[in-house]
């Protein structure tokens, strides 16, 4: 346990003092802190070089536009795409799906089937049903096992020459699975689906390379990755991208326009309806940025430690851990035996000590689970072992209160 | 400081009523019906009345939240037993009255109990969930099959 | 011209230099600049409280879900909405019109009649395109006066009981007509249609008030009222919105989900789905207690003044004025004859003068005017008398280059 | 400074050819064909050359832009008048080399005028579009009636 990153420096939220204690941020699934690298560069653009986008010929103009291009061209290698054309800029993870669901959805017709996993964030599970309503196509759930990994044989089985769309996530928010991409992408195309995959959780914890996967789709959200909010990534393959329609419409993506029809603007623009989340972008460019600046293999290793070191520490309490243990991020999630998530919840608070409670988006993984909610703490490579020390003495308070 | 704030609101008889809850299942042969959800954090109940004459006869109920939430619904029950449905709506009331905003203490008896959930604005909700799901009860008759009316 | 509200040292931006002169920014309608408070709410935000909304019991996040509620709260008021319920975050205009679009759009029929008027940016013209194309809808597109005012007489006979929704600009981003908002929405509600109001380019100028107006749908870009970037607002009737099925799913939007179905939350999160834009949402907020800060009489009558020297100074030089010259905010539209508006742009931005030019995301409106582009200066309350004397000072040395 | 720099892009040359384009108006019995748009600033222009025996010994343009991309547009069909096929796409190789990058610019001519233009990022592409549609026409032949062949 020789290693400490020793990142907090970097990060001025988690240098706050919360309710007397130094902050514990343990919800680093939900939303992780920004780097100061990242909230300057966002500070500057508002405060001396705010302008548009695109159309301008003046200075802020052109400036705004270099740096989004440049946030562009960044993810573009960050990710390994082929192509700039290939990263639409979106929201967030949730409109990433939503756009796909929405556009390539409109390719799809009834009897068509779409294939996910049952241990999808709702935001992976909901477009899919309101495609199948919308065009009749059928959605169907791969189990996982009890210990939480995907059951590949029932997924190899589910596929068949039916299946348009496999979409699943890269790591479970919920229990920290990371899933056998690269093995599923494979079988899928044996059959002849595209593939999505939802990397909301992924991009923070390992190195993710689009090419290598040969998936179809990827998305995942600024604000999980020490960007911003309201801004997301969805790539997409080019040749894919070029036959799907437009989803929204409006300014920048339009080539012509006149009351009878229009043409739409070529790659990446033609996915990108009005003015974009400009400071967002470059916000999240910056991030891109840091991350670069990591080692992924050392951070990695590193979170293990922290997740070897939680799951052991925790495995002493009176606590039920959910999900697997192996092959996962360093998401544990956990019930305390006879008392509820939420209490368990407030009273981590009242240590400073923010870990999040509830069903975490994932409603049929709690069911399969049979629990109506846990206690999730999710760590980053900005935690270290005093945070997981200060987890323990937090939930030996809770059985203290509440018996 | 956080610990008396802690201990102000997860009191002794907040403890007990959420490990052994009063008037806990189901009620067979019910004449109102309430049902109360927060699916922000899950808690989730039903409550079942049986009203005779305009009086709360027995009281029942099912779920699983908190213990706020689930000891608010368990004490709940044991107050409303035995009396009016306007006595009812009158405590439920006072007591959101109480706990929303700066309304009395004085009638609510035991239900006082709650007051220190106010230092927990999010945990508010928890405690006002069951008595929510009273007043619909109370709005909403379920008409039980006609050998029972 | 004695009032000068001299707000300029509110917003950094404007005190800048740009190419050895003072910034004479008049591309308001594309993006207004921010105040300094909006800069550092975000700011300190970022720095000292960053936490996700709406699913925490720990403090960061009790505190962003009442600084977004808060927020919430004040667009209501500020658009004298009748409830919270009725205030919906989006990332834009853009994407408030394509909601409508696809969300009210599911309930309308093939033969139905949807009308907007010839001042129409791209963003409320293709979404009713593509709508139609989806459901066999008919665009209807009532003309303008040469004077660049709605034929009102046009616009009442294209008026029946065909007609489902009637959606305008409030104000022109390309030429700055005023629309007649209330008289049109009285016409449409005879006839049972819906209304949508573009306002976009109206709540920086004038007091906008939805339940006076009595329109359906109402819509703006917190970009260009002097909040960030990915963040704006659809207000819709309560009824109307509850009656509508929802446009994005996932996460937040939910009641409950299963994998054969999902139910859907009550208003306004059925249609926020995902993780809000929340430092973007707080910005906006405080967007808008600047705004209320200010008095819109005030500001109505000093950017007429503006306007007015604006019109009359470009009057005096070989220049076309492009659409009203009165009813109209201050925008003015104009050519410099024998000079092709990129041009100018060039040479206004070597003058440190921000203007916009080109077609303004208005190419029917463009081509009604016969003009492939236009030379725009769009004014705020923050511009003064100089900034005019500016853009004249530069118009003549365009001249001087370009003969 | 910005005077200069302007100055520099304004040349009395590009003016004049932007006030006086050469060769402006559709080419009857055209044999190629190519179309240059630019539609954030809502450059648009034609082209249209006739081609014999592998020399272009006719072209025309249609369309408005900016000084730049007319004066540009203009200046082109002086220059491919009479060059061969394999000619004239050296030329415009060259010539987008020297504008895009730091390519040499010996061999331009009056071409080399466009130098300035590279102190404007953002006008860069004023002068390469009727280059690219020069050379979008050069691969796409149109066949013209038989007649014509
Ligand atoms: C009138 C009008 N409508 C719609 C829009 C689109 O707004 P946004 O690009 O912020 O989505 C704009 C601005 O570009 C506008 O001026
Ligand atoms: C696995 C997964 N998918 C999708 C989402 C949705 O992301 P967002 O809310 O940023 O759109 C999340 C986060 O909430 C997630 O963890």
């Amino acid at each position: 346990m020789t290693t400490m990153l020793n990142k907090k420096v970097d990060f001025p939220v988690l240098n706050t003092t919360m309710r007397g204690n130094d902050l514990v941020y343990l919800d680093n699934a939900a939303t992780t802190q920004k780097p100061k690298s990242v909230l300057e560069t966002m500070n500057h653009f508002l405060t001396k070089e705010n302008g548009t986008v695109n159309r301008g010929v003046y200075f802020l103009s052109q400036e705004a536009t270099k740096k989004c291009d440049d946030s562009r061209k960044s993810i573009q290698l960050f990710l390994n795409a082929a192509s700039e054309k290939e990263i639409i800029f979106v929201k967030g993870t949730t409109e990433a799906i939503n756009l796909v669901a929405y556009s390539y959805g409109e390719l799809l017709k009834a009897g068509d089937e779409i294939l996910i996993t049952e241990l999808e964030h709702h935001a992976n599970i909901v477009p899919w049903q309101q495609l199948c309503l919308r065009r009749g196509c059928i959605l169907k759930v791969a189990p996982i096992t009890d210990d939480g990994h995907l059951d590949l044989n029932e997924f190899k089985k589910l596929l068949s020459s039916k299946t348009k769309l496999v979409s699943f996530c890269h790591i479970s928010n919920s229990i920290g699975t990371i899933n056998p991409a690269k093995e599923m992408i494979k079988l899928a195309k044996e059959v002849g689906a595209k593939v999505m995959i939802d990397g909301a959780q992924a991009v923070s914890h390992l190195k993710v390379d689009v090419q290598d996967l040969d998936c179809d789709f990827y998305a995942f959200s600024g604000h999980k990755c020490f960007g911003p909010t309201g801004i997301g990534v969805l790539y997409g393959k080019e040749a894919l991208l070029e036959k799907m329609p437009p989803f929204m419409t409006g300014g920048d993506m339009i080539e012509t326009v006149s009351f009878q029809s229009s043409s739409f603007a070529e790659l990446p623009r033609k996915f990108e309806a009005g003015t974009p989340a400009i400071v967002e972008i470059i916000g999240l460019g910056e991030a891109i940025k840091y991350m670069n600046s990591l080692d992924f293999t050392e951070i990695q290793e590193y979170e293990q430690k922290l997740l070897n070191l939680a799951q052991e520490k925790l495995g002493e309490l009176d606590v039920r851990l959910i999900g697997p243990t192996h092959t996962k991020a360093a998401i544990v999630s956990f019930v305390v035996n006879g008392v509820h998530a939420h209490d368990v919840g407030t009273i981590l608070d009242m240590e400073g000590i923010a870990v999040r409670v509830g069903h975490h988006c994932t409603q049929p993984l709690m069911k399969r689970y049979k629990v109506s909610s846990t206690i999730r703490a999710s760590f980053c490579f900005y935690n270290n072992m005093d945070d997981v020390d200060a987890l323990v003495r937090g939930l030996k308070k809770v059985r203290e209160f509440l018996g | 400081m956080d610990n008396d704030r802690l201990r102000a609101m997860y009191q002794e008889m907040i403890l007990e009523h959420n490990k052994s809850p009063r008037n806990f299942g189901p009620l067979e042969g019910h004449t109102h019906y309430g049902h109360g959800k927060n699916p922000l954090c899950g808690d989730d109940y039903e409550f079942y009345l049986e009203v005779k004459n305009d009086v709360i006869e027995r009281v029942g109920f099912t779920g699983d939240g908190c213990a706020i939430s689930k000891s608010s619904a368990s004490m709940l029950t044991t107050m409303v037993k035995g009396k009016s449905i306007e006595d009812a709506r009158k405590l439920s009331e006072t007591f959101l009255e109480f706990i929303l905003n700066e309304g009395p203490k004085e009638s609510l008896g035991k239900l006082k109990i709650f007051e220190g959930v106010k230092q927990f604005p999010v945990r508010v909700k928890c405690a006002t969930l069951s008595w929510r799901a009273l007043e619909q009860a109370l709005l909403k008759t379920k008409h039980i099959a006609s050998t029972e009316a």
